[in-house]
């Protein structure tokens, strides 16, 4: 098992991303992540012009990018370079015979760049262990079918399709992108639509099942650190807030039952960072446990962020329900997280599976 | 009054004022005057001086022959709060100018009680009214201050209004309770817009506003004690007839639940039976305390029912999301709107889930209901107060 | 629906029973209840010499027994006497065209007058809507098989038998009974053994199955009574408790952590003091909602019951952790009955399907 | 000194002495003598003023060699919290008279803090200690009081003891720290049974007993100083190694799921598998833990484990209860007896419910924990307090 602490150089990593996300809106935020810090890269290998770090450290971004609840498609980002990187270079943890793919190779060097933005065409609700679904079908060389709440799309270059039959890249102003009015609006979702829209195939349906479920399993750790993120913001939010916020002539964070309330909440965003560590750890060494470590931190982080957000509000009192205040974007950002990828509920169905304690 | 004699007036009044064919507002006014509005009220003021309990009848009386009513959820905090304690607090000419309008809705009411600096301890409230003389030369007050999460503000023509009148006795103390007329200049109200992208309550800038001393409830300096019989009211309004099953947003997750079964999952279902129990052991125990009330039986479960619901429209609505899967990641629409009330109904699952958030803040913070059962139903001793001897202006804040 | 306050009645029979429960140890307490009080027969019709009152008056005696942790075979009672009277009157509840029990009916008159505690032979863990069990078998008038966990049995005089073929009465004297070593002291536990033992047949099997069933749906409701005085007892005792134990110089009930625990479980009681009221209710009433009442009552009143026993050994710290301090009598009765007649997840399950919620 | 040269000293020692042929006591002798004790203690010690990270191996080496140990679950009152105490605090002559007995465990050692009246407020102590002259006409202390939840006073030689000094100042100062002779005439030990039936636990009576003034550790008065280094080493302590999956209570939980079918049920699924994350979560936020203080980065989250322990235990061996049905109403053994150690193994699921309601309440509750994270981590303001400048004995009680 590799450390459980963050490496000097990620906390370096987390310093600038910090910085570039807390610029002043109006700057391209994503571009600034993407290219100016070259978060794009990260866990693209250096042949293929990436950093060659790993999702270790992209999910150290997740962190910062889930403190600011900062629009930016790192999610989307993650999951697409996820694929790509899997259908290039293979993985130990999926037993594929698949050829690997030229066609993932050839792009990954602009994905690396933070110049294209490939996304998967995903259902962002998409519990771990499904199978890729069968809403798009190939003919030839042309797609047709719909996928609904994607992440992210609206900003992608590229659009990378899973399908039973074969893995596909599409351009994105190939396929037709509706957007959904979406809970958590600093992620926006669109059904993306294709009408025979021109592909490239990147591999077959082996190649397809690899990619996507590489991506479900690197998504689920990576979102697990953002999860750590809003976590983190909003109990130091509202730790900050409860210091200064005086009634009956006291601050608030002096009552005892606020104070345990953020004890207990601060207990369990110290595991939901052992967690989160483990799983971007799992997932950046190909471990046989990061299927377990995956579901894992999804099942631990996504209550945890979402309860701290709850608690957020709930302790600003009043000022917290308005819109004027941010703690309702993390409110939102943890609760639409927490259906994303999988519910807990679903994590720790598929997490009896794996450690062999079966339903009946 | 026995209730044949009560359904005799109200069948008499009917008799006398088809709904069919009287002006709506001329429907009302002649049923407050008829003493047919709040029976429980006095006699010339819209009641008959019968039990809280007679109500209900009368109210199923005139639904029933079709009349109209009074829209009593959009003027909720005319009826629920500011009738009681003018009705308790007023002299005779402020009942006889007041209570009929607001009664038949021709005036609405909101209330000026919070301040972005007084939440939960509203007795901290800083705006203030000093003695002034009014454009027509009367006696009266000057007022200046912020109040916030006033529903209604931007309808309203009238305001319960708390200030303070001495900042340097201890916070209790230099409380007076007024009433504002909206109309007068000063009073800028400008919507608050809440997470749900609504914006059902104001915040509301008092600049120099005028309110004669005629527009007083209570001596001054007794607002504090006033004010009691408001927020008494707000807590114990737990609605008058019983609650069928699955009412509410258990009602809604049921439906979800039966019409949906793609959705359903083998680690949903204890969950959902949680919540379907929590339910019902709340609906049973707001129904308990109605018989309580009823029975004569003063019950301090008031703050448990706002307590339990709050909790369980918090819970209902977070787990409804999260079974619903892709259609919990979309909302319906964020469009700021002024609505005059709630609509739980035919919002969206995540609408329902961002407003419940409001359930354990409005009203009294869910905290708040906590203190208040440990101290006055438990008896558990009160923390060691720092504000009791000390003159307002001189508090931490 | 009737009313879920008490009556004058009730409140006077409460008074009589807590004052025989507080009488000192030596007395010999259920005596004074079943006849000197003559709650054997609370639910007993008078035509059988009973006193025709009904099982919302026994809940109110096991609120009292709840309340005590007393150790009286109130729950073995109730669950004979509620398989005899079903026996003896039938039931609306249950769709039986079994002819009434001429047996049943020769007995009820001793158990009605207390001095013939009859107590149903089933194991105290059955769960709702659990079938008549076939371990004990009929051959003629002898029956042979063996049922684990009774409770109450040890002071029995008569054990109602229900097997799949029909209903059946045994002299205890006729019956092994071993003891089994009970979690909670306050109810003891034993093996009951029946070798070619010498038994009354009281009725058919369709009779043992409704008589079943109805005592499995009365003795759920009479136990959420029971409950309900266990957590009243609980949280009434901590209030006293930390009203008067100082530490920093404070009573420990003035702590806003410890204030807000006790609030909610005090809301939680509330609930469960109107939940096992309707339980009582509907199944004195025959109610065609007595299901599910009963199973309402057992899931939210058994838990309510566990976390203030939890919090009663808690809040008074170590002296709570004594076996010299009361507390813990509470926390093992709570615990057993939590399991008795069925888990609260199990009626959970089983509420599912009363009110069409099906689990898939 | 480098791992090679210790190991390589390990091997000295082991060839020199043969685990096989040596009399237990004599080889725990000469390998404290070898400074191969505890090797971060300081040479002429039973170490060799290593750093803490040597030891395992130290041990492992032993104990793969079949070495005997010094049974160290039966001694850690004096291993965990003497020790560190007497050699941060005691003199060259106490540290020689305690410290190899105490390693060795020819010595056990109990600890004498909590009080009846003084559980989570241990300050408030009230157990007397007043100047006198001992037996041997020597100065020292006579010691009246009671002291409770003391595990091996039965078994104990000694005892780390506080008792107060001067009634007249404020509780924290008027503290001092003794080492108690239990041999001595007035010390009564009787067994405090528990929940469980046993009674690993005493209660201690002490009675005009007599303490020689060279028993004291550190100076009159400055008892309440001197604790913090125990009672930190009692916090702290959360064992060396890293922990392998589903070990500790969770193992016990998921074996009977695996061994057990007939008990699985539909809703129980989500409800175990909820613990089991929790559990996995708790184990890696400990081993993150150990690795934090591995390299240096002081971690407060001491507090968090043992906070998250206590928790965990407790939902999980209540869930198992219920999982267990049947089972689950029976207990193994309510016999009094007086273990010297928790054994969560060996007893049945009832017995490991009961007794992890314990785990909330010994070493520091979980309310004490609570306001630890509060205050110290998150920097929360502390409640307003009513006993910093009073003398103890005015204190409120």
């Amino acid at each position: 098992m590799s450390t459980l602490l963050y490496s000097d150089v990620e906390e370096d990593l987390r310093a600038s991303v910090r910085q570039a996300l807390d610029r002043p809106a109006g700057g391209d935020a994503w571009r600034a992540l993407a290219t100016g810090i070259g978060c794009a890269g990260l866990a693209v290998p250096e042949e293929f012009g990436g950093a060659g770090a790993s999702w270790r450290e992209a999910a150290v971004v997740a962190e910062e990018v889930g403190r600011a609840a900062a629009p930016v498609p790192w999610l989307g980002s993650v999951l697409g370079t996820a694929a790509l990187t899997t259908a290039a270079v293979g993985t130990a943890a999926v037993d594929t015979a698949a050829p690997l793919s030229a066609g993932a190779r050839d792009l990954l060097p602009a994905v690396a760049s933070g110049d294209l933005l490939a996304v998967l065409v995903l259902p962002l609700s998409t519990p771990p262990g499904a199978p890729v679904p069968a809403t798009v079908r190939a003919d030839g060389h042309a797609l047709t079918g719909s996928v609904t709440t994607v992440a992210d799309a609206q900003g992608a270059g590229v659009l990378i399709v899973p399908t039973p039959d074969g893995l596909y890249a599409v351009d994105a102003a190939h396929a037709e992108q509706t957007p959904v009015t979406a809970l958590d609006q600093t992620r926006p979702l669109s059904t993306v639509t294709f009408s025979s829209a021109q592909a490239t195939r990147l591999g077959d349906g082996a190649m397809a099942g690899a990619a996507w479920a590489a991506a479900l399993r690197i998504g689920a750790a990576v979102l697990a650190g953002e999860q750590l993120g809003v976590a983190e913001w909003c109990l130091s939010s509202t730790v900050d807030y409860v210091k200064t916020r005086y009634q009956f002539a006291r601050p608030v964070g002096s009552f005892q039952a606020v104070k345990h309330r953020l004890a207990q909440l601060w207990v369990d965003v110290t595991q939901a960072r052992a967690v989160a560590r483990y799983a971007a750890g799992c997932v950046a060494d190909d471990d046989p446990d990061a299927a377990v470590a995956a579901s894992l931190a999804q099942a631990h982080c996504g209550p945890v962020a979402v309860r701290a957000a709850e608690e957020c509000v709930q302790l600003h009192g009043g000022i917290g329900f308005t819109w004027e205040h941010r703690a309702h974007w993390y409110l939102k950002r943890a609760k639409a997280a927490a259906i994303a990828l999988g519910t807990a509920t679903q994590h720790r169905a598929a997490l009896g599976d794996l450690v062999s304690l079966p339903p009946n | 009054m026995q209730t044949d004699e009560l359904t005799g007036r109200v069948r008499e009044f009917l008799a006398a004022h088809d709904p069919a064919g009287t002006q709506r507002l001329d429907f009302l006014r002649a049923r407050f005057d008829a003493g047919l509005a709040w029976v429980s009220f006095p006699v010339g003021l819209g009641g008959l001086g019968l039990s809280r309990a007679a109500q209900p009848a009368v109210d199923a009386a005139f639904a029933a022959a079709g009349a109209p009513d009074n829209d009593p959820l959009s003027i909720g905090i005319g009826l629920g709060m500011a009738a009681p304690t003018i009705l308790r607090h007023g002299t005779d000419e402020q009942r006889q100018r007041w209570l009929r309008p607001l009664w038949t809705g021709e005036e609405v009411w909101c209330q000026l009680f919070s301040e972005p600096g007084a939440g939960s301890d509203l007795a901290a409230l800083g705006t203030r009214a000093v003695r002034g003389t009014g454009p027509d030369g009367t006696d009266g007050w000057i007022v200046n201050g912020q109040k916030v999460w006033t529903s209604m503000a931007h309808q309203a023509r009238w305001a319960i209004l708390l200030a303070r009148t001495d900042p340097d006795l201890p916070k209790h103390q230099g409380i007076t309770y007024f009433v504002c007329d909206l109309t007068h200049p000063g009073v800028d109200v400008r919507p608050l817009r809440q997470i749900t992208g609504e914006a059902e309550f104001n915040e509301v800038f008092l600049t120099d506003v005028w309110i004669p001393d005629g527009y007083r409830l209570g001596g001054v300096g007794e607002g504090w004690r006033v004010a009691q019989t408001t927020l008494m009211n707000e807590r114990v309004a737990i609605g008058g007839g019983a609650v069928p099953r699955e009412a509410g947003m258990i009602g809604a997750l049921s439906r979800t639940w039966r019409e949906r079964p793609e959705l359903r999952g083998p680690g949903t279902h204890d969950a959902l039976m949680k919540l379907w129990v929590a339910a019902e052991a709340g609906r049973l125990a707001a129904t308990r305390l109605r018989e309580q009330l009823a029975a004569g039986q003063p019950g301090a479960e008031g703050s448990a029912v706002k307590y339990a619901f709050a909790r369980l429209n918090q819970e209902v609505s977070g787990f409804e999301l999260e079974l619903l899967g892709a259609d919990g990641l979309t909302y319906d629409d964020w469009t700021m709107r002024r609505p005059s009330h709630v609509d739980w109904e035919n919002r969206s699952p995540g609408y329902r889930y961002l407003r419940a958030k409001g359930n354990s803040i409005e009203g009294g913070t869910s905290e708040i209901l906590c203190n208040i059962i440990a101290e006055r139903v438990l008896g558990l001793p009160p923390e060691p107060r720092a504000d009791k001897d000390v003159a307002w202006k001189d508090l931490p804040r």
